[in-house]
């Protein structure tokens, strides 16, 4: 599991990057759809999802 | 209720915050439960434990603020503490509570038996002869009050917190073993009743788990308050004499007193259960559970004060509900411990969550913290209380600790708690200016600071 | 201080919440920062708002309790309220405040200009022939206390908060024109001083602008407080008589009191300061900004109440953040207005962030909404005080609202704030156990019944 405090910058709001952590998602993978390039909830699940299929 | 066992999808035994909170989550998705408690509905939280506690410190309070109102301009004459009123008071809260969670356990369709219960193997649980089959089964049985060899409980002279809460006076002194949050809870209790009070705590300081500035604060505002106490030696011996209790420590000092409450731990309710016998292992006295709370043994899971997890109400809560959802295959997400929030309800309060500066540096983190000075809070100065509240954060990274001391920073850990287990960075919560005037505020002034850009910071 | 002029980074007019902390975000920014004020450095807030006004509900809450106290069992005599002893009290957090602050703007190196400022050009303001020429200009001049057409404030009968601020006396009885937040926490700082109180309020409601529920919730415990309110009839006409006041309603009645407060709202210090001359516009007295604050005319921008947003200090602080981050280039996020957390300091309080209901319904978006009944929360029955925590979402999606009722429920807005404006779900906040018992729980049991997993929710 990715270390506390140990992450680069990735604008996301907490919850979200909460999720993505929760999903094993990493936010930098994700590309971003909110306004100023932030990742959203949505972008997240999309990724999970596409990563999915194994 | 039910006498005659039965069949059931799980079956609780001990009805105290973590099997209730178990079994009402259970019932939500759709399992048949059977919930199975010896005393009360509630367990100890709500009939021996944070609700009695908490409303002879909110007596306390109102007992200091009477006393003190001259600073505000309000002229009042305190006469006395009515024990008898104060157990009114209490009783009434608790019963009400009680009442209520009855109601609760009733419409959720469980089925609460009465008696006390024995595993009586992987699936089962006995109660007075009847046989309660469970598909599941989680052990909640809680923990009661330890000693120390050579400390023996009279409950008259010697007591644990379940008698000090029925205590029928105020004692002229006491001395309290151990500076945990029980302790130091009962201390505030009783210096607001107007009690002498020592307290006794063989570690270097009071409330020794949280981070040690925390410490040092309450430290300080005991001693304001005349709470006295002796850090760093152990109990060695105790004597009780013809007006009360001589306690002597291992550096040799002896401290007197009218009673003597033992507040040095609370132990599991594991023994002559049943348990050892299906295999399950206990670790002085302690259930051993895997990260899904589970025993190793059968269907058989654990949760609360009986595994070796904080020994907290909502630790119980959160367990309970995750082991039913657990059980009804949601895949819930496991439990961060670091990230439950923690409150010592004394006069001023100590609340804190996430990790220490200590633990922080043993996990090799680089930190950065901001302490923020209650002083340059106005609601603090209105409600005049000192203390502050410590940010700890990974350099450049999210928050990582909060750590507050003051008069009611019990209810600021909530917005802590979010921020730690979202992993807020300190410039996102910066960016969100907080009510004025707030106590909330010295957490956003520190989180402020953290993040290059303070506002109200003195220097 | 500086009496010469001079030329700057930024000038700004007034040095209330929104002017001072553009001054220190600024100045951290390296920015050279001139501060003119004409009376005191904090402006309304420090001396005429916020803080006085909560030192005054401060000793209203300990007269409270002191009455209150046998049913906690603390036996104790009411005395009276020593109106002398209540102005020495808040009129030192105010000056401690004021002394920090002061020390504070000193050590940033801010020029701080005493006396009344006049913009005299698109890059100038003049303050006693000395003129400050600033690349940037931001204008927080603030507001007053505005009255009615036909209703003139003496300053004996019929005052404003600033004279009610500094009375000598508990009034015996007397009459609130207007039911918004400064309104009601008179009201109730003079009910908890033995007044008898009536407020008079011309829409339906009191604190109009809060979700109808808490509205109905606050006039439920003003009315068992036996505060008087007169709802739905505008002010028709004021006379004086020997012994006060008597006002009458556009329905006919009349009510009678000692004295009138006029608490109708403020209006914005914009007139003769040179503001229109420039080419600024104002619309009934406020100056009118685009989303950066920005006034149209050359660098001027303008924060806090001013310009038409919401009257609160933490509004002009972030405003004030934002202009000074935005001159500097680092390109801040726009306020979300929404996302600013709304506290009514009586006795209860009253607190919001996000949507009403009836502004989720207004913008076509689809809710569910949970309302929490303090009767069900623990640390609410040990305070002995009612209300309810209202928590609305998105269906399927995030918190758009959080409204409560209660003792104490300011402290507990902030983290309703970090959920709107960070979008939780509801499910997300479910998953963090609160700490127990505390208030903040019942906003956690919200938040756990909208994600359909009820804990303590009773029907
Ligand atoms: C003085 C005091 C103050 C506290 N204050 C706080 C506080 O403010 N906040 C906080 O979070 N925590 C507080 N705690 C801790 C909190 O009470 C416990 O963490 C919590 O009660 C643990 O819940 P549990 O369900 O594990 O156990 P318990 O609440 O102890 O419940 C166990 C239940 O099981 C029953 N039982 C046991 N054995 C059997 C059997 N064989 N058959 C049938 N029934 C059985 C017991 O009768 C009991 O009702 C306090 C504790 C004390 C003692
Ligand atoms: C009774 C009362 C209670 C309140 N309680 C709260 C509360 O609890 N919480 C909250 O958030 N808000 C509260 N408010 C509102 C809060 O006080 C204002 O929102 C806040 O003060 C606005 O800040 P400001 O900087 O825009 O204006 P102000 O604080 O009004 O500051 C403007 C400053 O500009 C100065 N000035 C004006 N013209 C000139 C000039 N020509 N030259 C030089 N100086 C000039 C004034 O002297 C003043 O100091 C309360 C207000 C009142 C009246």
């Amino acid at each position: 599991a990715p270390q506390r405090g140990t992450r680069t910058v990735v604008l996301a709001k907490p919850p979200v990057r909460k999720l993505a952590k929760d999903l094993g998602v990493d936010l930098h993978a994700v590309t971003p759809s909110g306004p100023n390039g932030i990742v959203t909830r949505e972008d997240v699940r999309r990724h999970a999802a596409q990563a999915e299929p194994q | 209720m039910s006498e005659s066992g039965g069949t059931f999808d799980l079956v609780i035994l001990g009805a105290g915050s973590g099997g209730y909170a178990a079994a009402i989550r259970a019932s939500e998705l759709g399992m048949r439960v059977a919930l199975i408690e010896k005393d009360k509905l509630g367990g100890t939280c709500l009939h021996y434990g944070c609700i009695p506690t908490k409303a002879l410190l909110h007596a306390g309070e109102v007992a200091d603020t009477i006393r003190e109102s001259e600073k505000f301009g309000v002229r009042a004459a305190f006469d006395t503490i009515d024990m008898a009123g104060v157990h009114q008071y209490k009783d009434k809260v608790v019963s009400g509570l009680h009442r209520g969670l009855t109601g609760l356990i009733k419409s959720h369709g469980i089925t609460v038996v009465e008696g006390e219960g024995k595993l009586t193997g992987v699936d089962e649980v006995t109660v007075n002869g009847a046989v309660y089959k469970g598909a599941n089964i989680v052990l909640a049985t809680g923990s009661q009050a330890r000693s120390l060899p050579g400390l023996e409980v009279d409950g008259e002279r010697i007591i644990t917190s379940y008698e000090a809460l029925r205590l029928d006076r105020v004692p002229k002194s006491a001395i309290i073993l151990g500076g945990g949050v029980i302790g130091v809870e009962f201390a505030s209790v009783w210096r607001s009743f107007g009690a002498e009070v020592t307290i006794v705590e063989a570690l270097p300081h009071l409330v020794p788990a949280e981070e040690e500035s925390s410490s040092k604060l309450l430290e300080r505002a005991f001693r304001k308050r005349g709470i006295k106490f002796e850090l760093g030696s152990p109990f060695e011996s105790v004597k009780t004499t013809e007006t009360g209790v001589s306690l002597t420590l291992a550096n040799g000092k002896t401290v007197e007193g009218e009673l003597l409450l033992v507040a040095v731990g609370r132990s599991p309710v594991s023994q002559g259960l049943g348990f050892e016998e299906v295999g399950i292992r206990l670790e002085r006295g302690f259930v051993q559970v895997d990260e899904n709370l589970h025993t190793g043994v059968g269907n058989i899971y654990a949760v609360g004060d009986l595994i070796p997890t904080l020994q907290l109400a909502h630790v119980g809560f959160a367990e309970g509900i995750f082991v039913a959802e657990h059980i009804a295959g949601l895949n819930p997400v496991n439990i961060d411990y670091d990230g439950i929030p923690r409150v010592t309800y004394s006069e001023p309060e100590v609340a804190s969550v996430g990790i220490t500066s200590k633990k922080a540096a043993e996990r090799g983190i680089e930190t950065v913290e901001f302490v923020y000075n209650l002083a340059g809070n106005g609601k603090s100065q209105i409600l005049q209380t000192q203390g502050a509240v410590k940010v700890i954060a990974a350099k450049d990274g999210p928050v990582l600790g909060v750590h507050m001391v003051g008069s009611r920073v019990g209810e600021l850990v909530t917005e802590g708690q979010l921020i730690y287990n979202w992993e807020a960075l300190p410039a996102e919560v910066a960016q969100l200016i907080h009510p004025h005037p707030t106590q909330s505020e010295a957490l956003g002034e520190a989180h402020l600071a953290l993040a290059g850009k303070p506002l109200h910071v003195h220097d």
